[in-house]
C-alpha cells in the first residue's frame, strides 16, 4: 500500500486521534450496525448518534427526500436514550476499540446536563460532542446554536457536568457563526465541530404537501460542502487555537483534503457514509496515499495551510 | 465480470462493480441481470440491494428487490436479477442502462423471508414488480418440499411480471388485475379466500405496494395465519444508520416502536405492522369487508 | 401548444407581470446579451445586473469554481455605473417592451439612495430591487442583510429616493430571515426577493490556494434550492401579504412550482439559466404546459399553496 | 442526427443535441465529430461551444473550441469537431464519449479570428490542442487567396496536433516539442523569428495555453505585427451574462477594463490584453528574451 509512511495521528482537544477520519453523528447509528463493513476501532473517533436523556422514537415518515447532491432530513432524533446505550451499545465499541464520542441533545440546559452527568466517570467515553441545534424549548424554540448566549449557557452547563473534553457542534445558519464559536469556546468548550445540517425544505410540486412530515428538515451532502469550508476556514481565521472537525458534504480525499486545509483537524462523513458503506476506510487509506503522492509525511502539516490569493 | 470492492465478514454485504449481461423489458419493465458470483451466492429472497445511479445531481443510492439469484454451477458464472419499474429519474435510468454497463451495488441487504423449518404450505402475494421476488421465493421453497400456492396481481394485464420457472414450481398459480384485463378482476386480497378456504395454508408472504401488504396482512390476520411482508420506506442508507426508513411496529411488549425497514426489515410481521400509523387505514378497511368466504369465486 | 388557457399573469407589489418567470440580478447581464436566444419583451421582468453609483470592474479572477450541483462566484459587482447603464441599456430594454426592475447596490447608505434618486423619474424602470448583500463598510463591513437594523435603515432610504415599488433581496446566511423580512417590510418594502448567494469557499487541494480570488463567494444553482425553499416558506407563513419573488436554484418546471406553491409569486432564474440559455423560454411554457396538465388554471391559484403533513 | 432545440436569430448560437457520428483519439486528444449542419453552417474559426456533461453533481456546461466545421454539400451531413483534452472529471467524460451518443450544445459562441479584408501574410500559432482551431483557421484562409505558415508546439511528441488538410494547405509548417521529441526543440516563440524574418507577416493568430498566448503576443508586438488571440479564461455561462471570465484589456481610451472572454472574445487583441495582470509576467519576459534575429536556425 502507497501512503504508510504518512503520519496520520491527529490531536483535538485533548485526544490523540489514529487518523482524522471520524464519522458524522447520526450518520452511524451506534456503529455496530456497521461491523459489517468497517472495523470500528480504526476509524479515527466514532461519534454516535445523538443520545437523549429519555429514549425517543422521533418524528412520523417521511424522514427523508433527495435533493441535488444532497438530501433533506428530519429524523427527530430517535434514539435509545443514555441509559439504553450505555447498557448495550457502549460495551460493544469500547470491546472493539474504538475512540467513542458522545454526542448528547436535549430540549432544555438540563436536558443535556443530565446526559452529561450520566457519562461521567464512564469508561471509554473519549469526549462528547454537545449538538447544539436542537430547538431550545425554554427559549421560543430557537435553535440553541443560533443565539451566542443560549449556546454559552448550553456548553457551560455541559462542560461543567462532565470530565472529559467538550466539543461544540455549530450551525452555519447562524449570521455569525465565529460569535458563536468565541462564545462557547469562553464558555469551556474544548473543540468545535462545523458544520451541522443547513435548513431546508422541499415540496412535492403536484401534491404541494410537505416532502418532510416535519415540513423542514437539515441539508447535508455534498451540496452544503462549500458552506462548510467556509466556515471551518472563518472560524480557524478567528481562533487558530481551536480544534476544528470539519463536517459537511465530505465525499472524496480532496474535500478531506479541503477540510484540513481550511483548518480541521479531523474531519467527519455523514451522507457520505450512505453511498459509501467503507468510505471511513476509502478515506483514510486514500488520504494516506494522496499525501504519499503528493509529498506530505504528516496531517497536521495539512491543518490551516489554505492560503488567500493575491488580490492583486 | 464483478470487481468486488471491499467485504469484511465472509457472509456479509459486499460493494460489487457487476457488469449487466442480461437485459429484458417486458411492460413497464425492465429486468437486469448482473454477472456477481461473490453476490449471488449470498443473496436470499426478500433481501435488497442499493444501487448506484448515474444521474447528475443524484446523491442516493436506489434499493432494489433482489429478483432472482443464481450460485453459478459448473461454468456458469453466478447472477443477480433485479427488476425495475418506472418510477422517477433513477429507474428511468436504470431502464436505459444496455448490455456490458457496469453497475456498482451494495448488498444483500436486509433481513430475507424467514423459510420454514418443516414442510409447510406457503401462499405467496406479489404485486407489481414486486411478484419477482416471490417468484425467487418459489424457487428457494419448492425444492425444500413445501407446497407454493402464488397469486400475481396487476394494475392491468401490461404490468403483470411472469415467470416461467414460479409457474412451473407453484402449486397453483392465480393471476388479477385491478381492470380484468387478465385472470380475475379485483385485488389480490380477493383471491386469496378461495386459497385460504382450503384450510391448509402455513404461513402468507407478501410483496408489492405498502398499501396491498396492509390489506394482504390483514385478511391473513383476520385467517389467523401468519404473514411476512417485504415493506418499501423511503431509504437514505440501506445500512441501518440513518433512521430514514422507520416503520411503526408492535413489539412483542406490545410498545410501538420505529423500526428500521432496511435492518430490521424489509421483512416485517405483517400482523406487527400499524398500517394505520402508515397512512394506509383504507386499505386495512377494504380488506376487513374482503369476504374470507368468497371461496365460490375461485378458478385457479 | 398546450397551456394556452392558463392564466401566467402575477401581480407583485404593485406590479402586473404577464408571467411569473423573470431574471435573477447578475446572471442577466443588462439584458441585451441573451437578445440571441430570448425575446426579453417576453420574460415576466427582466431584473437587471446590481448597479452602483460609480462604474465598477469588480473582483481579480479567478471569480468562479463549480461545486457538486452549484457554483460559487465572486464578481464584485462589475457593472458601469447607473448613469452609463440609464444612457447605453435602459433604452434598448424599454424599446424591446421589457419589464425592467434594477438592482441597485453600494457600500452605504448614501450610495444606495444615490442610485435610486437617480432612477427617479426614469420611465421604463417598474421597480427598483435593493440589493441587501453587499457588506456595509460603515458598519463593521458587515453585510446588510444580516442586521434587521442595517437593513432597515438600508430600505427606509432607498424607498424614500424612489417613486417606484421597492423589493428588498435577503439573504439566506442571517440566523433570522423572517426577522429581517420584517424589519425592511416596516421600513417601507413593497415585496421581497428571496434568496441571494450563500456563503461559501473552496480551496483547490493540491496548492491549498483558495479558489477565488475573493477567497469567499457566493453559492448558487440546484445545491442551494431546498434552503431557498424553506427561506420562501418561512417568510411567506409569517407574512403572507408580502409579494416574494423566490429565487435559488431554478432549473426545472417542478422547482418553478415549488417556489409558488411555498408563497413567491414570481420566479428569479439565475444560474440555471447559464446552463439552458433559454431557459426564461422554456420554463414560461413549461409552466403553461405544466398547469394544464394538473389541472390548474392560474399561477395566482398556486401561490402559498404548499401544506403541511399531519404530523400524526 | 441533430435536434435544434430553440433559437432566436438566424444567424445566432443555437442549442443543439448532436450525434457524435465519429471519435478519433490521438495522443492524448479525442476528436469529437458531430453531425449538427444547422451549427456547422454557424460556426467561424476561434468560436467555441458550450457541452453539457453528463458527470454526477456537474452543472455547468464545458467551452470547447471548435476544431472544425464541414458544411454539408450535395447529400453529405454538415459536421462540428471538437477536439478534447485531458483536464478534469468533464473532460474525461467527453473523450469517454462513444459513436452513436448524443451531446447536447450551444453554440457557436464567442467572437471568430477576424479574416483580412485583403490578401494577406497570416502567420498561425497554435499549441496544445489549440492547435486544431488554427488549422480550421488554415481551411478557412487559404481558399481565400491568403498566404498561411503554421507553426504547432506541445511539450512532446505525443501531444502535437496534426491536421493532414492543414498541412496540404499551409505555405510552411513548422513544428516544435518542448523536449524535442520531434520538429524544433523549444517553444513556439522559439520557430516564430524565421518567418517573422521573411517581413511579410501581416497579422499573427495564436491559439493554445494563455502563458503561450502571452508569449507568442509578446514576439508579434515587437515585431510591431498585429495580433490576435484566443483566451481561455473559466466560464460558468459563455454567454456574456455573469462576468466570470473576465480578462484586463486595455481600450483605445487607453483605459484598462475587465472584458467578458466569451463574448468580447475568446479572440482578443493580443497587444492589448495586460499579461501580467493574469499573473503571467514570466511568460512575457522569456519572450522578451526571444531574439528575433535567430532566422538562422530555420528549417521549416
Ligand atoms: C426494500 C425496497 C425494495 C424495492 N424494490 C424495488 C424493485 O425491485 N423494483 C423497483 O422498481 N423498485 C423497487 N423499490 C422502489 C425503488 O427503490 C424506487 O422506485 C426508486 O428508489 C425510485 O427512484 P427514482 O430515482 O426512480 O425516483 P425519484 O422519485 O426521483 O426518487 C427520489 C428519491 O425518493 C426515493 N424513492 C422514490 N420512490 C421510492 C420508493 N417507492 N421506495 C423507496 N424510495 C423511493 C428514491 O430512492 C430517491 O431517494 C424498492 C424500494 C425498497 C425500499
Ligand atoms: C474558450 C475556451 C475554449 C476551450 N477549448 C478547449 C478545447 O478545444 N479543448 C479542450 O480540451 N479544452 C478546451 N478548453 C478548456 C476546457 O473548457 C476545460 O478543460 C474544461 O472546462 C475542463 O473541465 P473538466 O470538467 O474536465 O475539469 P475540472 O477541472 O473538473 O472543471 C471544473 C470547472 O473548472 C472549469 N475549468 C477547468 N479548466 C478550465 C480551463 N482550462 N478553461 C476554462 N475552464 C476551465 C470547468 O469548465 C469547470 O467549470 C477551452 C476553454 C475555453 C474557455
Ligand atoms: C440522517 C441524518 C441524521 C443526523 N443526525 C444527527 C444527530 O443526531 N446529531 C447531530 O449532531 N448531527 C446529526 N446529523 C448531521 C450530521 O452529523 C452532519 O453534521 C451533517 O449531515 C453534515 O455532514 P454530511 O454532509 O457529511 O452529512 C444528521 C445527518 C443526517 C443526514
Ligand atoms: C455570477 C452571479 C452574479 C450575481 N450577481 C448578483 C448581483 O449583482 N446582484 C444580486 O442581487 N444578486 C446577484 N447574484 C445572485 C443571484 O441573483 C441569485 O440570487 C442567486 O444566484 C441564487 O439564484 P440561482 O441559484 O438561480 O443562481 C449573482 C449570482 C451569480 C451566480
Ligand atoms: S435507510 Fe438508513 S436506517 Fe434504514
Ligand atoms: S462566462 Fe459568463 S460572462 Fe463570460
Amino acid at each position: 500500500m502507497t501512503g504508510t509512511n504518512v503520519d496520520l495521528t491527529t490531536r483535538l482537544a485533548g485526544l490523540r486521534l489514529d487518523n482524522p477520519i471520524v464519522t458524522a453523528s447520526g450518520c452511524f447509528a451506534s456503529g455496530r450496525e456497521m461491523q459489517r463493513f468497517v472495523d470500528v476501532g480504526r476509524i479515527g473517533a466514532v461519534v454516535v448518534k445523538s443520545l437523549t436523556a429519555a429514549p425517543r422514537e422521533g418524528l412520523p415518515t417521511p424522514r427523508m427526500v433527495e435533493t441535488p447532491s444532497g438530501m433533506l432530513n428530519a429524523i427527530g432524533l430517535q434514539n435509545p436514550g443514555v441509559d439504553a446505550w450505555l447498557a448495550n451499545d457502549l460495551p460493544w465499541l469500547v470491546e472493539r476499540g474504538a475512540t467513542v464520542v458522545v454526542s448528547v441533545a436535549g430540549d432544555s440546559v438540563d436536558d443535556f446536563a443530565h446526559v452529561a452527568r450520566r457519562l461521567r466517570g464512564v469508561e471509554g467515553v473519549a469526549a462528547i460532542e454537545v449538538n447544539l441545534s436542537c430547538p431550545n424549548v425554554e427559549h421560543r424554540g430557537l435553535v440553541f446554536a443560533l443565539d451566542p448566549q443560549a449556546s454559552a449557557e448550553l456548553v457551560r452547563a455541559v462542560a461543567r457536568a462532565s470530565d472529559v473534553p467538550v466539543i461544540a457542534k455549530l450551525t452555519a445558519d447562524a449570521s455569525d457563526v465565529v460569535a458563536i464559536a468565541r462564545a462557547v469556546v469562553d464558555a469551556g468548550a474544548d473543540g468545535l465541530t462545523l458544520i451541522n445540517t443547513v435548513l431546508g425544505m422541499a415540496i412535492d410540486p403536484v401534491s404541494g404537501v410537505a416532502e418532510l412530515a416535519n415540513t423542514y428538515g437539515g441539508l447535508s451532502g455534498p451540496a452544503i460542502r462549500p458552506i462548510a469550508v467556509r466556515v471551518v476556514h472563518q472560524v480557524h481565521q478567528a481562533l487558530p487555537d481551536v480544534p476544528i472537525i470539519g463536517c459537511g458534504g465530505v465525499r472524496t480525499v480532496e474535500d478531506v483534503v479541503q477540510f484540513l486545509r481550511a483548518g480541521a483537524r479531523a474531519v467527519a462523513v455523514g451522507t457520505g457514509g450512505f453511498v459509501d458503506p467503507f468510505a471511513t476506510e476509502t478515506l483514510r487509506e486514500g488520504l494516506a496515499a494522496w499525501m504519499a503522492e503528493h509529498g506530505h509525511t504528516a496531517v497536521s502539516d495539512l491543518v490551516g495551510t489554505a492560503t488567500v490569493r493575491d488580490a492583486g | 465480470m464483478s470487481d468486488v470492492m471491499g467485504r469484511v465478514e465472509e457472509d456479509g454485504p459486499l460493494r460489487v462493480v457487476a457488469e449487466v449481461v442480461a437485459r429484458r423489458p417486458s411492460g413497464p419493465y425492465v429486468t437486469l441481470v448482473l454477472a456477481a458470483p461473490e453476490l449471488a451466492a449470498r443473496c436470499r429472497p426478500g433481501q435488497f440491494l442499493e444501487v448506484a445511479v448515474d444521474v447528475p445531481g443524484t446523491l442516493l443510492r436506489r434499493p432494489l428487490s433482489i429478483a432472482r439469484a443464481e450460485v453459478g454451477e459448473a461454468g456458469s458464472l453466478g447472477t443477480v436479477s433485479l427488476v425495475v419499474g418506472p418510477e422517477g429519474e433513477g429507474s428511468a435510468w436504470l431502464g436505459r442502462v444496455r448490455t456490458g454497463q457496469q453497475l456498482d451495488v451494495v448488498g444483500p441487504l436486509g433481513r430475507a423471508f424467514p423459510i420454514p423449518q418443516r414442510p409447510a404450505t406457503c401462499l405467496l402475494v406479489g404485486g407489481g414488480y414486486g411478484a419477482a421476488p416471490l417468484h425467487y421465493l418459489t424457487e428457494v421453497l419448492v425444492p425444500l418440499g413445501h407446497r407454493v400456492d402464488l397469486i400475481v396481481g396487476a394494475a392491468t394485464e401490461d404490468t403483470l411480471l411472469h415467470s416461467i420457472e414460479a409457474k412451473r414450481l407453484a402449486h397453483s398459480l392465480r393471476t388479477t388485475t385491478d381492470d380484468g384485463s387478465a385472470g380475475l378482476h379485483g385485488r389480490v386480497t380477493d383471491a386469496m379466500p378461495a386459497v385460504l378456504a382450503r384450510g391448509d395454508v402455513d404461513v402468507v408472504y407478501a410483496c408489492g405496494p405498502n398499501a396491498m401488504l396492509a390489506a394482504v396482512s390483514t385478511v391473513a390476520t383476520r385467517a389467523g395465519i401468519p404473514v411476512r411482508v417485504a415493506l418499501e420506506e423511503r431509504m437514505a442508507c440501506g445500512l441501518g444508520v440513518c433512521f430514514t426508513c422507520v416503520i411503526p411496529v408492535r413489539d412483542r411488549d406490545d410498545e410501538v416502536r420505529m423500526r428500521r425497514s432496511c435492518i430490521d426489515g424489509p421483512v416485517m410481521d405483517g400482523a406487527r405492522v400499524q398500517w394505520r400509523a402508515l397512512g394506509l387505514a383504507g386499505a386495512v378497511e377494504a380488506a376487513e369487508r374482503v369476504d374470507l368466504a368468497a371461496a365460490g369465486t375461485d378458478a385457479p
